[in-house]
């Protein structure tokens, strides 16, 4: 009695702690306690679970627990660390289907204890199918991503084959339901069926658009997880799983709007390999693609700089935004950011012309910086952000005898960590959120090197 | 249809439970910065290696002599545990780049 | 009644005492209005445009002859002084402090003149207040007449052809003229800085974009608005304080003044040498002495390459404005003197007693 | 079976259209929506308990109830319709004393149904406490707001007494549970005595702290039903009980902060009458006293006016703030509001500060209006912000010959609906919330007439 | 002890689901601007007027010859009716100034 | 080589081609500098200024005969061609088309001369225009002219005193120039309007701040920066568009200039009729025969109330800044042209080709 009212007690306490830790992830600061206190939680009921088991337990099975956690943790625990930070997401993703296949394994193992019973069968085959999914999907994912898989495959009507195939399995596991078959053929059967669906799933959409589809992935994890949990009727697995397999759905449909495609197009790769929008925060360049990020995004990314160069140009004067980009100055001086601009000496249409804008809102003198003095600045800069400007920022000049500005000395901003362009704006005055507002109004950016 | 009603009234408090968590879910990822996707993606993986559990309690079920169970029930561990640590360690290294200056 | 406006005699002086559009409102309330031909020529007011509001143009004498109230600018001069009489109302700036002479003459002859620059400092008066409205003007038309004569421009400018470095302008004094003239300066662009003996002053520059020069144990307290003459010892700290920025200047306008007092100095000869060859100093002062040694009121001085201007408070240039808000203080003063076109005589009152300096030929302010 | 499931599926419907309107209430947008939605679940489960009850009722019953209900809402929708504007709190804390009373009674009559079951027993003395409670403070609080208490009654040591009767109220409570005893005496004792305690807790709290007062009943309230809901097992009125119970408490706490003082002093009534904070969206003026108010509040009410005049002064010089007027000058702009610039003849330390100032924003010269055009349209204008100005605005000027500026003509912004009143300025740049970011940075406002 | 303990694990998933409740309830508030507290204090405090059911339960429940349960109960539904009605009504007038403009 | 720096001997020229800072860097770059006595004066720079920085000082005559390259900003008046010879190379703003005469004599001499106004207006060149550096100091410096002639303020002023309605400034022509007295009348305060014969400036002039006046049926095309002449049926719509506003303006500044021709007249006399009273035209085209037709270089014309001011793009007033740039082109121009000090004479490079007026006393354009 006693223990299990501990064990309860520990799995509450553990969903406490995946909620916590979920919102606490969504701040910036708050976002890595939120993480360990997740981690915390799960440690926690891992053990809770091991220790806390009712009945005669072989040691056998123990050391073998034993030994798979510590395997697993040694394994996960290194890669994890070694890994370079471009293929973070390959790990995600690799990370997700484990998740994945350790769930369609139980619903392998358990399948036969519950023959008979309708519900749990049902239980088990649909975590069986969304684990498979889930696994065979982030492996073709994981593939893409490091670039072994290059192009999409996409053959006509291919859609339509997915679909229909997708049907049959979940007709096919209605009927293992119903008919209360216990053939272990059938089972392994949809095992299959569910991975080979996984696979085709995921192959057809172009690498760029990968986070997304692993993101949803993860949510398919998430829900197997809560079926396992149902089987169960074990708490911590089951508001585990629902909460992830809520959250990854929103954060699925966020980063969608976040690269602005409809996830629809993602997913029935409605659009070309080449203007895929790609995921945020991660900087391995994509050849000759473009990133496009939020304002809220790039704010973010000025305020964890130490020092952004700001480039006006004709733009700027165009939409008239002085007033907007002195107040975002200011707003990273608050952060603790050091902010300068960099003014060449053509920017804009006339002579001084970016000295008469930013006079006007009072820039301090100091700040402006002439292009000879910057230029060597550009490679410590953690951001630039570049404010409808265009040639003067444009590497033809240096690179393309062809062209006209050929020879005409520019700001050397590729040199800089990262790089946001600022184009033609939007309606301005438009109101965003957070302390982006203004900075917003006008952007819509580019990501990556200059260039339109 | 009874089959349902009967499932439903039996869990209700189950289902209680999944649409609070659901409401939860929703609401606790609210708007967050794109730049947040990714760590808050890896976080929610981490999270719902929950599953290991299930794994391990069908080990503690399993007697030691179903071998293909047991063999199967280590993997499902060990692929478990993957996702838990590597998911979390993951996360914690993404969200280094968050540090707040002094 | 019957108002005459007089046209100004002085040369250098541009400005007239009523516009037009004032002339009109004053027809309006039911006075008549008596112009002095061309009286309006150089601010660019015809006489058609006063006799299309209503008002009559009149030879000089015909001016003084008709009217009871007679209007004008500048202290009134000689010949005009022998045509006024005891049923005359004056109102003009007089400056009694400084023109005893004119004063006793007037009150000799039995007429009454109130002078505008002897309005109190208080809010409610501030409408009527031609010192402000003027010395404003002033301030602005400093910073032009600046930039017009230097060589170098103000603002920065990073070009294809090299950066052209901000003009450093410095201001002395930051009262109404001062203000304005940092204001405009700025707005070109101009690094600005300034001084002032009033402490409460170094907000108010400082509101404008204008970094404020502190004299260390500046402590000269100001009363209603206006600054007391400053003692040995902080002059000498002002220059001090101040020497590293003039010697940078580009352009220098002084406003200081002490009202019936010989202006300060404070800029010495000795300081001049050490300016920036092709600096220019616009000393709004110099009609009081000058705020600079070398200064000569309407001549431009040359020092070793510094150009020393020498002019005053009252803004000639900017006629047109000028004359417009002017008037407009008159009309406001006016209106508030009187009562259905009479004067109300309540010499209880503050604004009242302090300007009426002759009052049927008896002197009650000198 | 069937009506049960079904009665059940409402119940669950219920309490999710509680949870969605409560979250639409948040926002300006949405409110009045989520408002009917929760409404309309309301509605759904009280015919469902009634029409889907199990078992044999008579008539007569059924009747009563119809005959309650009826009455109860011909009398609350008249009330609530007729009653004006100012005394919505009043019927806030009236109904909310209902609700607790209600809660109160359904202890009283259930107590001897449940002796010898601790645990619903415990629930029901928990339910009446706090439902009496929430009843006799409402009471008070009403009577508090409509003036007809004025002067809070405080006595030494007056706090120490309150928390001697709460302790023995509580104790008394367990008593009952543990003994098992079924004394209708003791219940009405605990009853009059959780009576008495709510009119001690609420006298000494000052008027204009009423709302967080009633804020936090509300939350009481709360908590009573979802006591009696866990009594009957019944989920609706659990979920509901608890979410008001959460969001109330976080709600009076936020009001807390509004008018920035801490919870305790509120209770405790630490502060005097004169200075006490009074609740944001409260119209009514309170004898002397300021309105303190936050940025995104006063936003709100910008966005939601037709007609918003800006009163400059000598502090947007002093605060250089003319760049952030202007945007939010814009943002007002594009949400369909319209906005002047009322420029006082000798607003700021020189003539013409304030074009100068404004102009170097690109301000419109159009919206820039003289006092003597603007002053009839303060009338007619729906909020009036004052950004640092001062004299130019008090109406010391018309009303107290001693004064030093009596007789000077100034902006009679008394006339528009709201006037907001910013003054000194905090750390300039502080990144705040939504689109109010900018705008924040320089206020903290005093709501009422302007005066410092 | 045993007592709570025993409390707890039989009514697990009631707390689990009020755990969630308060969740819920909390993120929902977030931060919401201090215009729209009253209107928002108004509005939940109808939504308490769900112990109206409570009240009606009771009187499904008394036998039509207890009077006394008979008369309480039927104040108990007409106050509860008043706050449900009540305050509904009362914030939905609240909230008219949040009408949008055309 | 040696590079001389001649003395302008204009009056009215204040500007010197080269200044100490820019012959500093040509000495570093191994050039000998020679400098006429008493060059930078009117740009405030001392002869002591150039001799610090290494150059030396001589006498006219001698300058020319030492030097082989003379650098100068306005065209080679009689006296000094009559000392040039084969070895001279020469670098000034020669303006070729209007100075035929001028570039015979030096063929004839069989001299070598660069001109800078021919520099093709692309993006590698801007550094080395001269065109712009100086045309956007005038633009300034017309405005500042403007302002201090005028009997108007600027801004818009709500005082006290009343409120003064901002002055009306309309530009003609929106080259660099143009744009410069846009950005500077907007700093002030005034209310701008501005047409051009070239769309593409419309974006440009409104990036400003400035109104812009589309005279419908504009289709003028421009070649590389630079307008064709306007046809007369445009010029008709040009004065219907422009009209109303002209006939508001308080201040007129026309930059219209068509190179190599006579520049356009935009404001015939009886336009100038209807203008305000007290209006300013300053005519920045006044060289090539104004915009106005009633304006006369260097001279300034009064017609029934509107003071018509005659002068050039060339920014003599400002001659500090002025030189500067100037300068600082001058250095840029012969670096592009010199390796090592010695002429590349790259005759395919567009620069050099372009510049190139006469080659050792061949003629290459007319
Ligand atoms: N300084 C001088 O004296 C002078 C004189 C004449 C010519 N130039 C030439 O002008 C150029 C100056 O280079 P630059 O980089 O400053 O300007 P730019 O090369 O002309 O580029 C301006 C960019 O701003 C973007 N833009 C326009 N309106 C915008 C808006 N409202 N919001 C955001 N972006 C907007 C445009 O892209 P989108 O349309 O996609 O937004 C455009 O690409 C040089 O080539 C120089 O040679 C200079
Ligand atoms: N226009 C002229 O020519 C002229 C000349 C001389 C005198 N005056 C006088 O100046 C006065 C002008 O009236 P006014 O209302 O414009 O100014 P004011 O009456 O002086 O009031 C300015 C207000 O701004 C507030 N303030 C100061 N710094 C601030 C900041 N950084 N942020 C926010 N608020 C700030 C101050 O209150 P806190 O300190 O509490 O913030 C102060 O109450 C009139 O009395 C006029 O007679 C005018
Ligand atoms: N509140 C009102 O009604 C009202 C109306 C108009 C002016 N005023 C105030 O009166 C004040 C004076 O106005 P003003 O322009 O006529 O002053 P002013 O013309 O008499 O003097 C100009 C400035 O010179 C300064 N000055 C004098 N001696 C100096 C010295 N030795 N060194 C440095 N500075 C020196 C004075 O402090 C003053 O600021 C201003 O601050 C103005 O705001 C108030
Ligand atoms: N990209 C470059 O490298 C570069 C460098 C310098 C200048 N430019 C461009 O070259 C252009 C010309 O420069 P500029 O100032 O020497 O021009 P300009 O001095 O030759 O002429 C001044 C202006 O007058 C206008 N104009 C001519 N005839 C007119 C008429 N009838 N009516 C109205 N307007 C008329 C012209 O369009 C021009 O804008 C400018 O736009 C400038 O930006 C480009």
């Amino acid at each position: 009695m006693e223990y299990i009212f501990s064990l309860e007690f520990i799995y509450l306490i553990a969903s406490v702690t995946y909620i916590l830790g979920l919102k606490m992830l969504g701040h910036p600061e708050t976002a890595r306690k939120g993480n360990l206190i997740a981690a915390f939680g799960m440690t926690l009921a891992i053990f809770g679970t091991i220790f806390l088991y009712q009945g005669k337990v072989e040691p056998l099975i123990y050391s073998l627990i034993g030994a798979a956690i510590v395997i697993g943790t040694i394994i996960g625990w290194g890669v994890a660390k070694k890994v370079d930070m471009t293929k973070m997401p390959e790990l995600v993703s690799l990370f997700n289907g484990m998740g994945g296949a350790s769930a369609a394994i139980i619903g392998l193992i358990e399948f036969n204890h519950y023959v008979g019973d309708q519900l749990s069968i049902a239980t088990i085959i649909a975590g069986l199918i969304i684990g498979s999914i889930s696994f065979s999907g982030s492996m073709i994912a994981l593939a893409k991503l490091n670039g072994t898989l290059k192009k999409p495959i996409r053959f006509p009507s291919y859609n339509i084959v997915n679909n229909i195939i997708l049907i049959a399995i979940l007709a096919f596991g209605v009927y293992i339901t119903m008919s209360g078959s216990d053939s272990q053929m059938y089972l392994y059967l949809i095992f299959f069926a569910a991975l080979a669906y996984g696979v085709l799933f995921v192959m057809p959409i172009g690498g760029a658009d990968m986070p997304v589809v692993i993101s949803l992935l993860n949510s398919f994890t998430g829900l197997a997880a809560a079926f396992a949990g149902f089987l169960y009727g074990n708490m911590v697995m089951l508001t585990g799983g629902i909460l992830v397999g809520s959250a990854g759905t929103i954060l699925t449909f966020a980063m969608c709007d976040a690269m602005n495609r409809p996830l629809a197009s993602v997913i029935f790769g409605a659009f070309g390999e080449g203007t895929a929008g790609s995921e945020a925060s991660q900087k391995s360049p994509q050849g000759g693609s473009i990133k496009k990020t939020t304002p809220s995004d790039a704010a973010i990314l000025m305020n964890y700089a130490n020092k952004v160069i700001i480039v006006p140009g004709y733009g700027l004067a165009v939409a008239q935004a002085q007033h907007v980009i002195h107040e975002l100055e200011l707003l990273l001086e608050k952060k603790g950011v050091e902010v300068k601009y960099a003014i060449h000496p053509v920017a804009g249409r006339m002579p001084g012309h970016m000295n008469v804008l930013l006079a006007e809102t009072n820039v301090d003198y100091d700040k402006l910086v002439e292009m000879e003095d910057i230029n060597s600045e550009f490679k410590n800069t953690d951001a630039v952000l570049v404010v409808g400007a265009n040639d003067v920022v444009n590497p033809a000049a240096h690179n393309d005898p062809g062209s006209p500005i050929y020879g005409m000395p520019i700001l050397d901003v590729e040199k800089a960590k990262s790089i946001i362009i600022n184009k033609r704006s939007m309606n301005p005055g438009y109101a965003g959120i957070e302390n982006e507002l203004f900075f917003n109004q006008k952007t819509s950016m580019l990501f990556g090197d200059a260039k339109d | 249809m009874d089959v349902l009603i009967e499932f439903i009234s039996n869990h209700l408090q189950m289902i209680y439970i999944v649409i609070l968590m659901i409401f939860v879910g929703v609401e606790v990822i609210g708007n967050v910065p794109a730049v947040l996707h990714t760590p808050l993606m890896s976080g929610a993986n981490a999270i719902h290696g929950v599953v290991i559990i299930g794994a391990i309690l069908v080990m503690l079920g399993t007697s030691p002599d179903n071998i293909l169970a047991l063999s199967l029930g280590f993997v499902a561990v060990l692929l478990g545990t993957l996702n838990v640590v590597g998911g979390f360690v993951v996360t914690d290294r993404m969200l280094e780049m968050f540090k707040k200056k002094k | 009644m019957k108002i005459g406006i007089l046209k100004e005699i002085e040369k250098s002086e541009k400005r007239v005492s009523i516009s037009p559009k004032i002339a009109k409102l004053l027809i309006e309330k039911g006075f008549e209005v008596i112009v002095e031909e061309g009286a309006g020529d150089s601010s660019k007011f015809k006489n058609t445009d006063y006799e299309e509001v209503g008002a009559t143009i009149e030879k000089r004498g015909a001016v003084y002859k008709d009217s009871n109230i007679l209007v004008k600018i500048n202290p009134f001069d000689e010949d005009g002084l022998k045509l006024i009489d005891e049923n005359h109302i004056l109102i003009c700036q007089l400056f009694h402090k400084s023109h005893p002479e004119i004063v006793k003459e007037i009150a000799a002859k039995g007429a009454t003149i109130f002078s505008m620059d002897a309005l109190p400092r208080i809010s409610r008066a501030q409408d009527m207040d031609v010192l402000s409205s003027q010395s404003n003007l002033a301030g602005y038309k400093a910073v032009i007449k600046g930039a017009y004569e230097m060589t170098k421009i103000f603002p920065l400018m990073m070009t294809a052809a090299g950066t052209i470095t901000p003009s450093r302008v410095l201001i002395y004094g930051v009262g109404v003229a001062g203000l304005q003239a940092i204001a405009t300066a700025k707005r070109l662009g101009a690094i600005v800085e300034a001084t002032d003996i009033r402490m409460e002053t170094k907000e108010q520059a400082e509101s404008l974009g204008a970094k404020f020069i502190t004299v260390e144990g500046i402590g000269e307290a100001s009363d209603n608005g206006y600054a007391k003459a400053a003692s040995e010892e902080y002059a000498r700290k002002q220059k001090e304080a101040v020497n590293n920025s003039l010697f940078q200047a580009d352009l220098v306008i002084t406003t200081a003044m002490v009202p019936g007092r010989k202006s300060p100095v404070l800029i010495t000869e000795e300081q001049v040498k050490h300016m920036k060859n092709g600096a220019v100093i616009i000393d709004l002062a110099a009609a009081q002495g000058g705020n600079c040694a070398l200064s000569k009121m309407n001549k431009t001085v040359i020092k070793n390459g510094v150009k020393i201007i020498g002019t005053t408070i009252s803004p000639e240039s900017v006629s047109t404005n000028a004359s417009d808000l002017y008037a407009k203080n008159m009309f406001n003063f006016i209106n508030y003197l009187t009562e259905n076109n009479e004067f109300k005589w309540n010499l209880e009152d503050q604004i009242t007693d302090e300007t009426l300096i002759v009052k049927d030929g008896v002197i009650r302010k000198t």
